[in-house]
């Protein structure tokens, strides 16, 4: 397992360092400038140009990727110039909520997708079924924004229940600041558990035609242990290999989601530092999500050999 | 086509009523976009500062927006950006897919390489290269189209590369080889042929997707234009009278699920229609 | 004697095969050589995994070979090129086992049987080609209607006979068929049997005929080649096999072919081992494990194919 | 102790059903192998699993007839129903034995799944008997491979294992539908060999389905033939081997190339199988018969008695017979 | 008593107010850091740090006493040394600075609490340029100032005299800011930011909240206490919504679309220009931008009415929305269609809506613009080039002196720089007559109409809401000093 663990994570230093390189390519084309967001509108032209220098934003691109790729090998991933604040810090604090939204995102989607996607499965072809499947299909085609509007609007503004946006961490204001997290959460959650619904319940109709479940009907043991013994760990090890691909869509979406609830994610971090050029920070947090990215793509092989004895740990 | 075929392809519609629904409300759209000019009542540009923020009522069935503009005639007219951005987007996804995943597909070396690219590319969040390449592309309709097809390039590449990698182990694409067949042939007489009901399926989806993200990148400013009527312009821009004037909320969002809902009930039901073997290749998507 | 259309030398193939994460080295033909003779069949048979098919895909060029030799009309096929190459291609030929996987679901029949004169570029107009694969279709017993529809309208009889069809055309000297018949039922089978050997006569084919089935084999075949775990370890003339195999394993694998004769049952009378395992093979005789002629050596040394006995048998077995 | 009466599989809607299995009867005797051969796409699949109670749904469903188990009527229950009614005596081992195996189990909690329903014994008993199970299908290192996974064993073994599960239902009834297809000769061999064991050491009632006229010769006492969803001929395997009455056994016999040594051409039966459902009126085989009549084309053929224990489905059998 | 949550419309940039001329960071600043000076709730200079001033040497020279007692967030107190240090930073990095200390000739401590200026000649708008803390002389300790350079300090270096104090940043959550104990509030009562502040609320918590909606949601829902820039099209409805208080400003904003004066298609081609502003009707734009009547209004003069700077000089060309008298015009000026590039962005909403409508009107009188949207970061690069636009969008906060408006800086993008108002330009800095100056802008303002460098869209005020617990608001925009719970 070890061995294992060390050449995915061989492999994931190397798409790392492409990433790194693309990332920086990438970013250094974006046209704009940094420093008038800095120094506002009517700073003068020499000013500008002063701090500029100052900053080292006029090296040439190759020599500033050195230095940041340098600097970025010995974990330093350099000062924010937004901020004037060191990158990792300011990732680190958005990261908390960014993480607990992806986690209790994905706790929804478990939550709802893999319970009514079974459900759906074992009703294949009645009206429960098409009615789920239907309500599924809906919710994945209802941009997150409006859906996002339309909770604050009810649940916040009128009626008071839950708190609008904003989130106060809860290392200061304890578990209950989780409450701050529910509708951003539930407007994110709605599509990629109508995705994980549709996925499990098509994975189960597909393991439910194995022979392997036939096998165990012919046995005489009862329908819904055959489903939960034989149909239920075989769906899911399609479910599970979806959840990489699920936490990539999450990171898209909680981009919109974090602004509209005014949530201090790196969501919203990397969108405002994009505008306000704040290029190390684009970086580091473009890093930072390709390292996630790939981490959880690496617990989900490890799940999924965990799960699936074909696939040994080697 | 032959009469066939087109049973065949029917039979899946016909028998699931709310799958003819969304093909009818697609059929409804491109009626919508091919005659906007003719359909909408009013210049969907025409400014009137005195009518503005007006609520549905006989002359304006969909009220109008703070510019004063007709807001049924914008959301007509925006069935052609959604149109165009959603075949924009799936031409994008399929003409970087197809060669990539493909060509990956018949000589492991390049695929290799090629698809260890696309898998780092895939762990960048699409909305984020999409807002990336927007900003140094400049937004635009062409470069929103680029930018949302960049994020679903990759899963299209994945699925025809998988696809591709199943179908150069068919017997019959074997027997082909065997008799001396190059590349090309092989491409176009087996391999292609083959991916086309798959791919119309992948299509309605990165169409119906394509519709959100558009939607998504016009929140955040960064889609077409803003004078170009689109319905994530139009959600967008009035996103802030959701009190003052919910109908502008209401009438482009209810057409952007309208629409995304279509195009994934069509879909579902074009795979249904599919060869089995090509199910599972799909369900680690959308 | 006549002459040797086909000859294959001291052929070796290997695939890199993963399982378990981890990689493996499987020998899946290990030093086959065998020699076709002009007209003749030549049937290779042995248990399911032990590389008759390789042997097939090797010769058509489908693999690569790790070594060996391989000569049509006395030149390499491995190393050919160009017009040589072209040449080749349309004499080998090719006929799969499963009539449902072999034919691309959306070319007509006509197309998939035209196919390598397309390929190749024989035909000299629309009209030759049509014509051709009338006449071909013709050949194998299907109505030339038959041009115009798609394999799914077809039964599996008539898409072996369509997969023959396209191994036939244009006329090549040699036809490597892989399994043709397994995937069908009795019934059908004979009728696929029967226009095979009607093809033989007609156009002087040589055929290698691979196959687990021995009744097949027994009735098509010229020769036969008995394989095992990559290599042939008995190869002699088809009655010879059949009426006192010589090697060991050729022996139990006679003695497991149910008989379809209910007063001579043989369930329970014989013991058989258990296949060996694709992935770690024993040194010396790979057959040692299962062999009830068992002795040192065998584990020690590969035994070589040589003449044995009577005649132009050739075995390869210390015990003989 | 199997008992099927005139059992009709459909599909297809209600008002308009496809029959795939019309009207066919069979009993099946203590300790006895009957065979039931045919060729692929005949029903025999579909005979099998509506006797076993699991046709696929939404799909085939049984139309009319009736099956009974050791006296009791069985029609209507899935095997969990029969289980929970005390009828739950029947097994059944499959083709596929690469894909008959749950691959995420351990082989032992998969049979001992299996005892724990039908001994009503659980833990260690039901593992102690799961390992009892393998050692009687001749699984060497029984203990050891308990753990395993299916995909650590080769073919042979697994379809040993599906033996096992059967096993541990105490069947008085095994169908066994075409468990030796997928596997080659020689280890087909051993498991003909352990079946015939078993049902005679348990006195077993087997239904076993292959379409390998040499297989059946092998195995079988008396043996069933169908063809186009119907049971053409009935009788003792010597009789039906030496004297085929049917018209379309007697063509299966001759085309086989084993019966044909040394011949230049194989007899054939001409034309192809019908599809299900294609014939409705006059006998299914009519199409094909070499000794048709024109009353053939139009009246379902008589079941006519033939021999001692030997009927055929035909209006003019070889050789005569008389009606039942 | 406790913490006052305000939502802003985005994140600061480094608060280091003397550098930075945004806005979220000097709203935030002006509650640390303080000026010599204040205006008052109508814009008049009234002394804050400063005691009282004296003029010599005909305007000349400035000496400026300053209060005893102040002291620095970090208990230093505030003398003359730290005012010079502040000024000569100021002069050198400040981005108003040079408007001020480019004509000193020297800047010295004459007593503990005194410091004398002097120029090489009069400035007439020394005591606004000392007022106001965006991009101005905010006094920091001397031995900050010193080292500090066109770097914005750092945060540990956030020390000023303020109300409030510097406690914590938390990129992308908040800027929290505490009372200050050691504030010693001046006698004169509050008035705009003049006069005593007291601080009433222990901390407060500067929180961006970038979409507006939100934020209107969340002073609703009571997650924060004040929001600030609401759109002008909710001020209706939230006027008479109970559970929120408005705050108009006192002070119009307005936009302003600059010509391209060196490149281009509109160089030098004033006919043209004015016959772009002859298409337009303004108040369209203004409605469509702000809404509610009550925040806008179509004002030709530069600077507002009541205000001694309120000049009617050239305003008949203000908005005289005549398509066809535009089209003769633009035909004279040898217009044939050609596209005109403007330049726009959609980080601020009006700008975009002004753009749409003027585009709109302009293409009525058969000008074709073609609008170039792209987001703020772009366009502040793009318009310091010159030949990629011909008109961009902008906007500009009130000041009280005109000395600062951007369109008179010839370095600022548009270029401005013919003989005529070179001369002007001079006229209305080196003097100190406040009729004299005001002459000079009354020609500078009809020159603007002739020349048209830009175009004013008209004054718009924007207005802030807050729960309606508060009270003591401040009209001149948000500063929460004197602000508590009802
Ligand atoms: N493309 C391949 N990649 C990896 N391994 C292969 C490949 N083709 C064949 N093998 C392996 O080589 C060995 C021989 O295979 P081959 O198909 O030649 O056997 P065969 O005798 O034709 O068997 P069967 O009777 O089952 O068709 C097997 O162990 C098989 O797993
Ligand atoms: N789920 C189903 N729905 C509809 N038709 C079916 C279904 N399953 C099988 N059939 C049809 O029923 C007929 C009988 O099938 P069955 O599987 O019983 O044949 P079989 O005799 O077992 O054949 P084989 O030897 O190929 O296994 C076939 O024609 C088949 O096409
Ligand atoms: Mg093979
Ligand atoms: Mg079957």
């Amino acid at each position: 397992m070890w061995a294992f663990a060390l050449k995915r994570a061989g492999a994931t230093l190397v798409t790392l360092w492409a990433a790194s390189v693309i990332i920086f390519a990438f970013i250094h084309v974006i046209p704009g400038d940094p420093i008038y967001v800095l120094l506002g509108d009517t700073a003068t032209a020499d000013q500008a140009d002063r701090l500029r220098t100052e900053l080292g934003l006029d090296e040439p691109i190759v020599l500033q990727y050195l230095q940041w790729a340098g600097r970025a090998l010995s974990g330093d991933l350099g000062r924010s110039i937004f901020f004037q604040a060191p990158v990792a810090a300011v990732i680190a604090d958005g990261a908390e909520t960014s993480i607990l939204l992806a986690t209790m995102t994905m706790v929804w989607v478990v939550l709802i997708g893999v319970p009514i996607g079974t459900v759906a499965a074992m009703r294949h072809g009645t009206w429960l079924d098409q009615g789920l499947s239907g309500v599924a299909m809906l919710m994945a085609s209802v941009p997150t924004f409006w859906v996002g509007l339309y909770l604050i609007l009810i649940f916040a503004a009128t009626l008071g229940w839950l708190p609008s946006s904003g989130y106060p961490s809860i290392f200061e204001g304890g578990l209950g600041n989780l409450r701050y997290l529910l509708l951003p959460s539930l407007t994110l959650a709605a599509p990629n558990a109508a995705l994980i619904l549709r996925l499990t319940r098509a994975s189960m109709l597909d393991v439910a035609r194995e022979d392997y479940v036939r096998t165990a009907r012919a046995k005489g043991i009862r329908p819904w242990q055959v489903v939960t013994r034989h149909i239920l760990r075989n769906a899911l090890l399609t479910v599970v290999s979806a959840f990489g691909f699920t936490f990539a869509a999450l990171m898209s979406e909680a981009v919109v989601t974090e602004t509209v609830f005014a949530l201090p994610g790196i969501g919203r971090l990397v969108v405002q530092s994009i505008l306000r050029r704040d290029y190390p920070v684009i970086q580091g947090i473009i890093l930072v999500i390709v390292v996630l990215y790939l981490v959880i793509n690496l617990l989900v092989d490890l799940a999924y050999r965990f799960l699936d004895p074909r696939v040994e740990l080697q | 086509m032959s009469r066939a075929s087109i049973t065949l392809w029917l039979t899946p519609f016909l028998a699931r009523p709310i799958a003819l629904i969304g093909l009818g409300v697609l059929l409804a759209m491109v009626f919508a976009a091919a005659f906007a000019p003719w359909l909408a009542p009013y210049d969907p540009y025409a400014i009137e500062p005195m009518a503005r923020l007006m609520p549905p009522d006989a002359t304006h069935w969909f009220g109008t927006d703070q510019f004063g503009r007709d807001t049924l005639s914008r959301a007509i007219y925006s069935a052609r950006m959604a149109l165009l951005i959603g075949a924009g987007v799936v031409f994008f996804a399929l003409a970087t897919g197809i060669p990539v995943g493909v060509l990956s597909a018949l000589f492991p070396r390049l695929g290799h390489v090629l698809m260890r690219i696309v898998d780092v590319l895939m762990a960048f969040p699409s909305l984020l290269l999409a807002l990336g390449l927007i900003v140094i592309l400049g937004p635009s309709v062409a470069n929103s189209i680029i930018a949302i097809g960049a994020g679903y390039m990759t899963t299209t590449t994945r699925i025809i590369y998988g696809l591709t990698l199943r179908l150069r182990a068919e017997t019959y694409v074997e027997a082909a080889r065997s008799m001396g067949s190059g590349t090309g042939w092989l491409v176009f007489k087996h391999i292609l042929p083959n991916l086309i009901s798959p791919l119309l399926v992948q299509a309605s989806f990165v169409f119906a997707f394509a519709q959100l993200g558009a939607a998504s990148l016009d929140f955040l400013g960064l889609g077409a234009p803003p004078d170009i009527p689109s319905w994530g312009n139009m959600l967008a821009e009035s996103r802030t009278f959701i009190t003052r004037a919910s109908w502008l909320l209401f009438f482009p969002g209810s057409l952007i699920v309208l629409t995304a809902f279509s195009l994934n009930l069509v879909g579902d039901a074009l795979r249904d229609r599919l060869d089995p073997r090509f199910r599972d290749v799909f369900s680690g998507e959308g | 004697m006549s002459q040797t259309i086909l000859q294959v030398d001291d052929l070796r193939t290997s695939f890199n095969v993963k399982r378990s994460g981890r990689k493996y080295r499987v020998q899946a033909v290990d030093g086959v050589s065998l020699s076709l003779v002009a007209g003749e069949v030549l049937g290779i048979v042995g248990e399911s995994g032990c590389g008759k098919t390789t042997v097939g895909r090797s010769i058509v060029r489908l693999v690569k070979p790790d070594s060996g030799l391989i000569q049509f009309r006395g030149a390499d096929v491995i190393g050919a090129s160009g017009q040589a190459l072209r040449d080749m291609r349309l004499n080998l030929r090719m006929v799969f086992q499963d009539p449902y996987a072999s034919l691309n679901p959306r070319r007509s029949i006509g197309d998939s049987v035209a196919e390598a004169g397309d390929i190749n570029k024989v035909f000299k107009s629309r009209a030759d080609r049509a014509a051709r694969i009338a006449e071909t279709l013709s050949a194998v017993g299907l109505n030339p209607s038959f041009a115009t529809r798609y394999p799914h309208e077809l039964s599996g009889g008539q898409r072996q006979r369509a997969g023959i069809a396209r191994a036939i055309l244009p006329a090549p000297a040699v036809i490597i068929a892989d399994e043709p018949v397994s995937a069908l039922d009795v019934s059908v089978q004979a009728q696929v049997l029967n226009l095979m050997m009607d093809l033989r006569e007609q156009l002087g084919l040589s055929m290698l005929f691979i196959s687990h089935d021995i009744g097949v084999i027994g009735q098509i075949s010229d020769r036969v080649a008995v394989m095992y775990m990559g290599r042939v370890v008995e190869l002699a003339d088809t009655r010879g096999i059949l009426d006192r195999a010589l090697h060991p394993y050729t022996q139990a694998l006679m003695a497991a072919v149910p008989k379809p004769d209910p007063s001579q049952r043989i369930v329970g009378a014989v013991e058989t081992g258990e296949p060996p395992s694709q992935f770690k093979r024993p040194t010396g005789c790979a057959y040692a494990a299962r062999c009830p002629l068992v002795h040192s050596r065998c584990h020690a040394e590969v035994p070589a194919l040589k003449p044995v006995a009577e005649g132009l048998r050739l075995a390869a077995c210390h015990a003989l | 102790m199997l008992s099927v009466r005139d059992l009709t599989v459909s599909i297809g809607a209600e008002a308009a059903p496809v029959d795939i299995v019309s009207g066919i009867s069979f009993d099946i005797g203590k300790g006895e192998i009957l065979g039931l051969v045919g060729e692929s796409g005949c029903g025999k699949s579909m005979t099998s699993l509506a006797v076993m109670g699991l046709l696929p749904q939404p799909g085939p469903r049984v139309r009319g007839g009736r099956i009974e188990l050791a006296g009791a009527d069985v029609t209507a229950l899935q095997p969990w129903q029969r289980v929970e009614a005390g009828h739950g005596r029947i097994a059944m081992i499959f083709q596929e034995p690469m894909t008959s195996l749950n691959p995420v189990r351990r082989i032992g909690d998969q049979i001992a799944e299996a005892v724990r329903v039908h001994d009503g014994v659980s833990g260690t008993a039901a593992l102690a008997r799961a390992r009892e199970l393998l050692e009687l299908v001749r699984i060497p290192d029984a203990a050891l491979q308990l753990s395993a996974y299916p995909h650590q064993l080769s073919g042979g073994q697994r379809q040993r294992i599906m033996i096992a599960i059967a096993l541990a239902c105490r069947p008085q009834v095994l169908i066994a539908d075409e468990p030796t297809t997928a596997l080659d000769v020689t280890i087909q061999i051993q498991i003909l060999g352990l079946l015939r064991d078993l049902c005679n050491r348990l006195d077993m009632s087997i239904l076993f389905i292959t379409h390998d006229m040499g297989v059946i010769a092998q195995l079988a006492d008396r043996v069933a033939v169908m063809y186009g969803g119907r049971i053409v001929e009935t009788a003792d395997v010597g009789a039906l081997f030496n004297e085929p009455r049917h018209h379309y056994t007697r063509g299966l016999m001759d085309c086989m190339p084993a019966r044909n040594l040394g011949v230049r051409r194989l007899p054939t039966i001409p034309g192809q199988a019908p599809r299900p459902g294609a014939i409705r009126i006059g006998c299914v085989f009519a199409p094909r018969c070499a000794a048709v009549q024109d009353v053939c084309q139009t009246a379902a053929p008589p079941r006519l008695v033939v021999g001692q224990g030997h009927e055929a489905l035909c209006a003019f059998p070889l050789q005569g017979g008389r009606p039942l | 008593a406790g913490t006052l949550r305000e939502a802003t419309i985005g994140e600061p940039p480094p608060l280091d107010v003397m550098v930075t001329t945004a806005d979220v960071a000097t709203a935030i600043g002006r509650h640390m850091f303080e000026t010599l000076y204040a205006w008052d709730s109508s814009y008049k200079s009234q002394p804050l740090l400063a005691d009282s001033e004296r003029l010599e040497d005909g305007g000349k020279t400035i000496v400026i006493k300053l209060r005893e007692g102040v002291q620095f967030h970090n208990g230093k107190e505030m003398t003359a040394k730290d005012v010079v240090a502040s000024m000569e930073r100021w002069g050198k990095f400040g981005a108003r600075g040079k408007l001020l200390m480019a004509s000193a000739t020297s800047v010295e401590a004459t007593g503990k609490y005194e410091v004398t200026l002097k120029l090489s000649s009069p400035n007439g708008a020394w005591k606004n340029l000392v007022s106001d803390v965006n991009g101005g002389l905010a006094i920091y300790p001397e031995e900050i100032a010193s080292k500090a350079t066109g770097q914005p300090i750092e945060q540990k270096d956030y020390v000023g005299t303020g109300p409030y104090k510097f406690k914590e940043w938390r990129p992308n959550r908040y800027v929290e800011l505490e009372k200050f104990a050691g504030y010693k509030p001046r006698k004169e009562k509050g008035d705009g930011f003049a006069g005593a502040r007291v601080a009433n609320f222990d901390a407060i918590r500067f929180i961006p909240v970038p979409d507006v909606g939100t934020r209107v949601s969340g002073v609703q829902a009571g997650d924060y206490d004040y929001a600030e820039m609401i759109s002008g099209d909710l001020y209706d409805t939230l006027s008479k919504d109970k559970s929120v208080q408005v705050q108009r400003t006192n002070a119009p904003i307005f936009g302003l679309f600059f010509m391209n004066s060196k490149e281009g298609i509109l160089k030098d081609n004033y006919k043209l220009r004015r016959a772009i502003q002859t298409a337009l009707d303004k108040s369209q734009a203004l409605r469509v931008s702000f809404g509610s009547k009550d925040l806008w209004k179509a004002e030709g003069s530069i600077v507002p009415k009541d205000t001694p700077w309120y000049s009617t000089a050239g305003i008949d060309g203000y908005s005289p929305h005549d398509p066809k008298k535009a089209k003769e015009m633009a035909k004279e000026a040898g217009y044939t269609g050609q596209p005109i590039r403007l330049l726009v962005s959609t980080n601020y909403q009006a700008h975009y809506d002004q753009a749409a409508v003027f585009t709109r009107q302009l293409a009525d009188a058969g000008i074709n613009v073609q609008m170039n949207v792209v987001d703020w970061a772009t366009l502040i690069k793009m318009r310091g080039q010159p030949e990629q636009w011909d008109i961009f969008v902008t906007h500009h906060s009130f000041f009280p002196d005109p000395i600062l408006f951007t369109f008179l800086n010839a370095s600022y993008a548009g270029w401005w720089d013919t003989a005529e108002i070179k001369a002007l330009r001079a006229e209305l800095v080196n003097s100190s007559d406040q009729a004299a100056r005001k002459a000079t802008w009354d020609k500078i303002q009809a020159l603007i109409y002739e020349q048209v460098p830009v175009m004013k869209v008209g004054d718009a005020y924007t207005y802030d809401i807050a729960s309606p617990k508060l009270k003591g608001l401040n009209p001149n925009g948000p500063a929460f000093w004197n602000v508590s719970n009802k």
